[in-house]
């Protein structure tokens, strides 16, 4: 994986194309690279399309899911250096600000049943003032003192979402709510593929062109309806990936670029050179966090229910996780390392062990012991099993893993380490008129 | 991000000292309050005293896993996120050979040595508690101190070590991932499920032993590592190389002897602590050490790091904090208070609320 | 039993089973999914291809979500499932309503289950618990003559429905409810709730939650609370092993739960103690009777597709027509089949559909615990 | 204050401008008095008043411990002092921001040099320009108004290897700046804060630890920029560097200035010498 | 066979190679002074010779023990004291608990050697209980020099001990280097203040891109124009 990613970069930078070209290719062939994998793997055990197609979407879904996130964590943590491990938090404020702003003015918890835009602008809203708010005081802390102050709020919030205390309460007449335990009901954000495919939006009415040409070759490929339509919301993440992604690279590539960096390197040097930097940290932090809402909001708003629990820490290790795979500081890595994350950690071990159960037909036993027993009479059955039984811990503990290891030998991710240059012209450009010589040394 | 010197100027401000007269005030008034409600009977002497027995016991767990986790912040430099995990590890390796020991003839194997992962063998048809299996419940502990400490240090060797100069957040993230693996390591032999393995306390004259059995226990071990690192040389190594990790190097302090009973002594500590809730509190579960990490990261950082006593009156202050808190706010948001007060605390005093208390 | 790599289209009937086999409801839900995928077993060796896959919810929505999400990819058109109200109403509301998926749950008990916007998609073999927070004031108040009570729930769909039925008809008889609190599932400790909850010493409390936190839930009060006072739980703490794992006899404990008087009850009852070695647990007859009529309608409308099942699975279940069960579970398929109608009576009622998808007529049982498990004190029939 | 403002105050309104050469150098540009500074029970300074003189270098000496890196701190804005004001060029910046200072024109480099060790000795030079059009987030993303940054940027550039090759390291640029050697990081330091275009620069012992032979190029520089029009006060314990290069030295002793002169002046004061240069400890 | 006897030494960081081929003998009582511009390789060499460095090639003998493989506290055992660069004392802990670390690897604190170090610095006996952080710069010089002669070692390396000091402790410091070695200590010493070293020492090292350049006495280093030229500021 790591050399296949290596050479692949190689070869691409070898073809003296500008940057994002390069780094468009180099997303492009990871992504269909592993396409071609999780294809080749699914005909050679015989798996149907439906199936085949079916995971190459969720895949697709939760890479653009982390691809924000990792995009905007690495606005603070890979470009100004803000270790900030609250990101669920951040999320969490986006999307349920969005489910206070749309859910039904008579539902439970009752909402303001404004329009879906409105709760999207607002949950990003929300977020960047929570971020301001937790900027003030936060950012002036150590790094891993930072850390520990971003993980206890984002904890703070969680816990006063699931509070009873906030479940339904009143504000200027309006009756609002965050539904405690049971989270809040809101109009999901994947409405916006109806209105590609359905004529006025209504499911059980007719489809529109577009609508009726994917629906018709899925049926022809036995694709079910659900799959083209979540893939067509998948399309419209995978469009805000790549607005993120512009964004960012802009800001990298800018002189308020330079002054995140700087931040990073050293704030007091950078604040003796006449920067601004508490200014420019609390701008960076809000943006980052609004960022993190509007993921939040694509990612958890896409479904009906918006818990409290969807926003555990263990979100934001995931979202680090990508981002540490990608490697920090860089656009692209995020991108690559949300990809990578969703394909292989994430959805892959599901995808096999579909293919697993298909395959043989056995109950996981109930405990590791009754899979151990039978190995020693030679049946090894059981114990793969218990191992497809036991996918998710697996799984889990194949995470912790990764990140040890990437740790230890690649602290710099799959993509290497890549310092780019945050100017907003070439800088290898050296002006005629001195007297010159080469500019590389 | 280097803010050091931006904490520096701040220190320079009275705002420490403001918010610190804010924050007296704040409880002076919680405090007059709180006497009001005793005088109207609103609550009853009972009631607090209950809340505030519930804190001490509560502060003693976290107050036993704070002193490991404030040793190894303070001299490996980084904030451990695996530690919570080392306690589940000590909760689940020393009940299992308590229910080794103790389900002897009255339980099978399976049961025993996954803990009841099938379901079978419940506690009090094992007899576990500690006067029915006195001798069990003390090997189980024993066993929690060693099996933890013992994972501890090949976990050391096997990532920590490797990364030794690297700066804390690259351990941080590490940590993050040995916690992600050791926990489900666990859940993948014992399962997910969570389970009472502790039979009902038993209670002559209203003593709750099994309580009683933690604060005796976390008690003596608190002295035990007072007398150690007072009357020891390692105390001060310990302090030496919390202080410059080089120039201890270069005085001839034994770096890498002192990691290892920095290991030894706060894996020791979270394995007791682990095996000790449990005790108390009858279940066991897979996100026992997890869910209880940000509280000791609060304990640690409102004694300061590396200040054993500290971590201990940061627990008293936890542990009261989010029972005696119950008196004004409803219990779902008991924890919220804790963590605001941690937030505070690290923003307006970063070195901590007993920072200059002289640790052994 | 099924093929999960398939694409459907080649089997009679494709049934998703989502059901929570680990997490809080684990106890309980093991045996109801067991009871699930047993009409599948049954068939097994007949003419019929039926496909049957499960999914775990683990408990919480958003591992049911994911669950039902892959049962719908794979193209199954109706699904046994969820149990936990809260799990059921999210993934209707995700998952099976939008995707034209019929739902039928066997435990989920919330009373607006009865008025979801469901298109007629969601239906369910238990009853409300419109019913189950009555049966409980009258039991309290009347024949045992307590008058001040707290309420302790789950603080999920299930929990606040509940909680509020009880509280609204105990109030009406006259009693008086000093605390409510609501509690979060598998919380490391629960005294400091409890404290609250306990803080009027109330005549009488009721537990409402699911078993892992109700194991933690009676630890905690035992060691610190227990003066002697009436505990009430309901369906979800149902559980014969926890008086074992909490290590108390629990004699203070009395509970109400839907009760299994189906005329088939005891066919189905040896069905499954024959094939799983146990006695069938709360809502294992519920749920057996979600997935035989999920297959019957299944094949009454010729397809495996969510909208003809929905609209023939009161064809199959309601009266009128040839009466089946599970005792003839085979041939009522094969009727079916036939293009003959048939009438299910199922091992937990009757089960006829009403306009909501709900029971018409419902037992309930009162329960304690005792030294074989769970014992069943006194019946109650309902009939809406 | 206002005898401070009449008596500083430049006849050319002190802007910041592109032309170093074309400041006055009659009047003093830099002012403070009674500074007083206090950590906990110690005090750093206690009461020191000085004034630096438009265009000179100044050197700032005294015992380990006489609160010369305070005072510094103090001006910079890194520290707010608890008593005392600073006047920059007509301005008082007393307890300002360290970015309001050096936006000012007030600079300063640091002891043990600050470089971004993991930029690009190019990118190091063009973070320093004061106001740029791409410093604001709106201007850096914004598809039209971007366009204005880029021009500019060129223009930056072009200033940063023109000094780069003024201090003869231009042969780094595309190095990153944690790889130079010491003195190449001093080097770096003071090239980047020029850039800065300062009217003013505090240079805190920028020759400690550097060789001899660095030390001289640096010296030769420091005359070169001084004719430029630009001010300097530095640290500095070696007194060979004081003596042969300041036209001006204030003594600092126990928190306040000992005495004041020129270097000769101050090699023959008797207390300067009891408290600095010689006799015991 | 000199008292250490460095040869072809070859040592760096990480990957990274400083040292190419340094020889350097120290005498027992001898009195050894290197110098050369930033980023010789100065400090690489005696962090090399303490074990800190990444040892990749030569030897380092120690009274006639081989000791680079050997691990810092065995190489303060066998009897070389070392005051690094900065950072070289224990900010946080007392002046006195500064000087017992200076003996950790004995046994019991040695009461005499404690003694006569404050003899020889009696500023650190008067604060003995004070943190070492807050001293000032020439306090914390001389208490990081008296913890290195804790254990009474037969040579002790200084890294730039007048670096930052105000001239009369300059002086100073060097009067106190001077006495040590009167009583029998051999001195490696890297200083910036060249001049005053060279004066000082017996012989001198000129280090220049991790190799040796010139060896000789103090005086005829001081003498030659190329030296004074190169690395003395002419
Ligand atoms: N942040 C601080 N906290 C406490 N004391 C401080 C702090 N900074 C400086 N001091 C104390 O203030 C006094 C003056 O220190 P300062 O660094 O200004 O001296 P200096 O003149 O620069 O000395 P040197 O020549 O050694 O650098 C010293 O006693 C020092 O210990
Ligand atoms: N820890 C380290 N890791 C990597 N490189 C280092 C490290 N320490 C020093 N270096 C490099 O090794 C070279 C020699 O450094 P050293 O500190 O020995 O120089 P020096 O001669 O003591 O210089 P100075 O007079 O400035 O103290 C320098 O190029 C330096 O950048
Ligand atoms: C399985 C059952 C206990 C579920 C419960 N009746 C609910 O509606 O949530
Ligand atoms: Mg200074
Ligand atoms: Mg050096």
């Amino acid at each position: 994986m790591t050399a296949l990613e290596e050479r692949l970069s190689d070869r691409v930078s070898e073809l003296g194309l500008p940057q994002w070209a390069v780094d468009l290719l180099l997303i492009g062939g990871v992504v269909l690279a592993t396409y071609a994998l999780f294809i080749v793997i699914g005909i050679v055990f015989g798996v149907s399309t439906n199936l085949i197609v079916g995971q190459l979407q969720q895949i697709t879904f939760f890479a653009a899911v982390y691809a924000l996130a990792a995009l905007a964590l690495n606005l603070h943590w890979g470009y100004t250096g803000l270790f900030n491990i609250g990101v669920a938090g951040f999320m969490a404020v986006g999307a349920y600000t969005m489910g206070m702003l749309t859910a039904a003015p008579d539902g439970s918890p009752p909402g303001l049943g404004l329009p879906l835009i409105v709760g999207v602008v607002g949950g990003m809203i929300a977020a960047s003032l929570v971020g301001f708010v937790a900027a003030l005081p936060a950012l002036r802390v150590r790094a891993d003192y930072f850390a520990i102050v971003t993980l206890g709020l984002s904890e703070i919030i969680r816990r006063a979402l699931l509070s009873r205390s906030l479940q339904e309460f009143e504000i200027a007449g309006y009756a609002l709510g965050t539904g405690g335990g049971s989270g809040i009901r809101a109009p999901s954000t994947d409405v916006v593929a109806d209105y590609l495919l359905y004529v006025g939006a209504d499911r059980t009415g007719d489809p529109t062109t577009l609508g009726a040409v994917l629906f018709e070759s899925a049926e022809l490929l036995g694709i079910q309806p659900s799959i083209i339509r979540n893939g067509v919301y998948t399309l419209i993440l995978i469009a805000f990936v790549v607005a993120f992604y512009v964004l960012l690279t802009r800001i990298a590539y800018s002189p308020f670029g330079r002054i995140l960096k700087a931040i990073r390197e050293d704030e007091l040097a950078a604040r003796s050179l006449g920067k601004d930097t508490n200014r420019t940290k609390i701008k960076v932090f809000m943006l980052g966090c609004a960022l993190m809402g509007l993921a939040g909001i694509l990612w958890q708003g896409s479904r009906t229910q918006i818990s409290p629990n969807s926003f555990m820490p263990i979100v934001t290790f995931y979202i680090f996780v990508a981002l540490i795979v990608g490697g920090s500081g860089s656009n692209t890595g995020s991108i690559v390392g949300g990809f990578a994350f969703a394909a292989f950690l994430y959805q892959g071990p599901r995808f096999l062990r579909t293919i697993v159960r298909a395959l043989v037909d056995v109950r996981a036993p109930p405990t590791i012991y009754d899979a151990f027993v039978p190995l020693a009479s030679g049946d090894p059955l059981p114990l793969l099993g218990y191992a497809i039984g036991s996918l998710d811990e697996i799984r889990y503990i194949f995470i912790g893993l990764v990140l040890i290891v990437l740790m230890i030998r690649r602290p710099d991710g799959l993509l290497g380490h890549r310092k780019e240059i945050a100017a907003a012209t070439d800088l290898s450009r050296r002006p005629a008129a001195t007297n010159g010589g080469e500019t590389d040394e | 991000m280097s803010t050091g010197n931006v904490r520096g100027r701040l220190s320079d401000t009275t705002a420490q000292e403001m918010v610190g007269a804010v924050l007296l005030l704040g409880i002076a008034v919680l405090a007059l309050d709180l006497v009001r409600l005793l005088v109207t009977g609103e609550l009853s002497i009972a009631r607090l005293g209950s809340y505030l027995w519930a804190g001490i016991v509560d502060s003693l767990y976290i107050g036993l896993a704070a002193i490991g986790l404030s040793m190894t912040y303070s001299i490996l430099r980084f904030a451990n996120f695996s530690h919570g995990d080392l306690i589940t590890t000590g909760a689940f390796s020393g009940w299992t050979v308590a229910y080794l020991v103790g389900g002897i003839g009255v339980a099978d194997l399976s049961s025993r040595l996954l803990l009841r992962a099938n379901g079978g063998a419940q506690p009090g048809a094992v007899g576990m508690d500690v006067l029915a299996a006195p001798l069990a419940i003390v090997l189980g502990l024993v066993a929690a101190v060693i099996v933890t400490v013992l994972v501890a240090l090949a976990i050391d060797r096997l990532v920590y070590r490797k990364l030794r100069d690297e700066d804390g957040i690259a351990l941080l993230i590490a940590s993050v991932g040995v916690a992600l693996a050791l926990r489900y390591l666990l859940a993948v032999f014992y399962t997910t499920d969570t389970r009472g393995v502790v039979a009902q306390a038993p209670s002559p004259g209203g003593v709750d032993l099994h309580q009683l059995t933690l604060v005796v226990s976390a008690v003596s071990l608190m002295l035990g590592i007072h007398l150690l690192l007072q009357y020891t040389k390692l105390g001060k190594s310990m302090r030496a190389m919390s202080d410059n990790k080089d120039l201890a190097l270069i005085t001839g302090i034994p770096t890498e002897r002192v990691i290892f009973a920095t290991w030894v002594i706060g894996a020791g500590l979270a394995g007791a602590a682990g095996y000790l809730i449990v005790l108390d509190r009858g279940q066991v579960s897979i996100n026992l050490g997890w869910f209880l990490l940000l509280l000791i990261f609060a304990a640690v950082i409102l004694g300061g790091i590396g200040s054993i006593y500290g971590a201990i009156a940061g627990s008293l202050v936890i542990g009261i904090t989010i029972n005696l808190s119950l008196v004004w706010i409803p219990s779902d948001m008991n924890e919220i208070a804790a963590f605001t007060l941690m937030i505070v605390v690290l923003i307006f005093r970063p070195d901590g609320l007993f920072s200059g208390v002289e640790t052994a | 039993i099924g093929d999960g790599v398939g694409g459907g289209g080649d089997a009679d009937a494709m049934v998703g089973v989502l059901q929570p086999v680990t997490g809080d409801l684990g106890n309980l839900g093991a045996p109801i999914r067991d009871a699930a995928i047993l009409p599948g077993t049954q068939l097994e060796d007949s003419d019929f291809t039926i496909d049957i896959r499960e999914e775990d919810t683990e408990s919480q929505p958003d591992a049911g979500v994911s669950g039902a999400k892959a049962l719908v990819n794979a193209g199954y058109p109706a699904i046994t499932g969820a149990a936990s109200s809260q799990v059921t109403i999210t993934v209707a509301e995700d998952t099976l309503i939008p995707n034209q998926v019929v739902g039928i749950s066997p435990a989920s008990t919330a009373p607006t289950i009865t008025n979801l916007e469901d298109d007629d998609f969601l239906f369910r073999t238990c009853p409300s618990d419109a019913l189950q927070g009555e049966v409980m004031a009258n039991v309290a108040y009347e024949e045992r003559g307590l008058e001040s009570a707290a309420s302790f729930y789950l603080n999920n769909d299930y929990g606040q429905q509940l909680s509020d039925s009880f509280v609204t008809a105990f109030e009406e008889l006259g009693g008086t409810v000093s605390n409510t609190v609501s509690f979060e599932a598998e919380q490391p400790s629960y005294t400091s709730a409890l404290e609250s909850a306990l803080a009027d010493d109330p005549d009488m409390m009721i537990v409402i939650g699911y078993p892992a936190s109700g194991e933690q839930i009676f630890r905690d009060y035992y060691s610190d609370f227990d003066s002697g006072q009436t505990i009430m739980v309901t369906d979800g703490l149902r559980d014969g092993d926890l008086p074992g794992n909490v290590d108390n006899s629990m004699d203070n404990v009395v509970g109400t739960a839907p009760l299994a008087a189906g005329p088939e009850q005891d066919a189905f009852t040896e069905l499954f103690q024959e094939e799983y070695g146990d006695d069938p647990g709360v809502f294992t007859a519920q749920a057996y009777d979600a997935t035989a009529v999920n297959i019957l309608a299944s094949i009454a409308a010729g397809e495996t597709d969510g909208p003809a099942i929905r609209d023939s699975l009161r064809d199959v279940a309601n009266p009128d027509g040839e009466e089946v069960g599970p005792s003839n579970l085979e041939e009522a398929v094969q009727l079916v089949d036939d293009g003959e109608s048939v009438n299910y009576q199922g091992a937990s009622s009757s089960v006829n559909f009403d306009d909501n998808g709900d029971m018409q007529a419902v037992t309930y049982e009162i329960f304690q615990f005792g030294d074989g498990g769970v014992e069943t004190v006194e019946e109650i029939d309902f009939e809406a | 204050m206002s005898d401070v403002d009449t008596e500083s105050r430049p006849a050319d309104g002190g802007e910041a401008t592109a032309e170093p050469t074309s400041r006055s150098t009659d009047s003093s540009i830099l002012e403070i008095r009674e500074l007083e500074k206090h950590f906990g029970g110690i005090t750093a300074v206690d009461g020191a008043s000085f004034a630096v003189e438009r265009g000179t270098i100044t050197g700032l000496i005294g015992p380990n411990g006489a609160g010369k890196s305070t005072t510094f701190n103090c001006i910079t804005g890194v520290h707010t002092p608890d008593a005392g004001s600073v006047v920059f060029d007509g301005d008082e910046i007393t307890g300002r921001e360290p970015h309001q200072i050096a936006n000012r024109g007030l600079v300063r480099t640091f002891q043990i040099a600050r470089e971004f060790p993991e930029m690009t000795v190019l990118e190091n030079m063009m973070l320093a320009p004061k106001a740029q059009l791409g410093e604001s987030l709106w201007r850096s993303v914004m598809p039209i108004a971007r366009r204005e940054v880029v021009e500019q940027e060129a223009v930056t550039r072009d200033r940063a290897w023109e000094m780069l090759e003024f201090f003869e390291i231009d042969h780094l640029a595309h190095e990153y700046a944690g790889n130079l050697s010491g003195g190449q990081r001093k080097l770096l330091d003071l090239a980047r804060a020029l850039l800065t275009e300062p009217e003013m620069l505090l240079l805190d012992e920028p020759m400690a630890g550097v060789n001899p032979s660095l030390e001289k190029k640096l010296l030769e520089h420091v005359h070169e920029l001084q004719e430029q029009g630009y001010t300097f006060l530095l640290v500095e314990h070696d007194m060979d560097v004081i003596m042969n290069h300041c036209e001006h030295v204030i003594v600092m002793h126990q928190g306040s200035v000992l005495a004041e002169g020129t270097a000769e002046d101050i090699k023959a004061d008797e207390a300067v010498v009891e408290a600095y240069l010689g006799g015991d400890v | 066979m000199g008292l250490l006897e460095v040869s072809d030494l070859d040592a760096g960081y990480g990957d990274l190679q400083i040292l190419e081929g340094v020889d350097m003998t120290v005498d027992g009582g001898e009195y050894v002074t290197i110098v050369g511009p930033n980023g010789a390789g100065k400090s690489t060499v005696m962090k090399s010779i303490f074990g800190l460095t990444s040892y990749m090639g030569g030897s380092i003998e120690f009274d006639g023990a081989e000791i680079s493989s050997s691990r810092p506290e065995d190489i303060i055992a066998t009897g070389i004291g070392y005051v690094p660069q900065n950072d070289n004392v224990f900010a946080s802990l007392s002046v006195k608990e500064n000087l017992e670390m200076g003996a950790y690897i004995l046994d019991d604190l040695p009461e005499d050697r404690l003694r006569g170090i404050y003899d020889r610095f009696p500023i650190l006996e008067e604060r003995k209980s004070q943190k070492a952080g807050t001293m000032s710069g020439g306090q914390q010089q001389m208490l990081a020099m008296g913890r290195a002669l804790m254990l009474d070692p037969d040579l002790l390396m200084l890294d730039e001990p007048s670096a930052g000091l105000a001239p009369d402790l300059v002086d100073d410091m060097f009067d106190r280097i001077d006495e040590i070695n009167d009583d029998g200590t051999a001195i490696l010493l890297v200083e910036q203040n060249a001049k005053e070293a060279l004066r000082r020492c017996d012989r001198g090292y000129v280090l220049v891109q991790g190799r040796n350049r010139y060896v000789d006495s103090g005086d005829a280093l001081l003498a030659d124009e190329q030296v004074r030229q190169d690395f003395l500021g002419g």
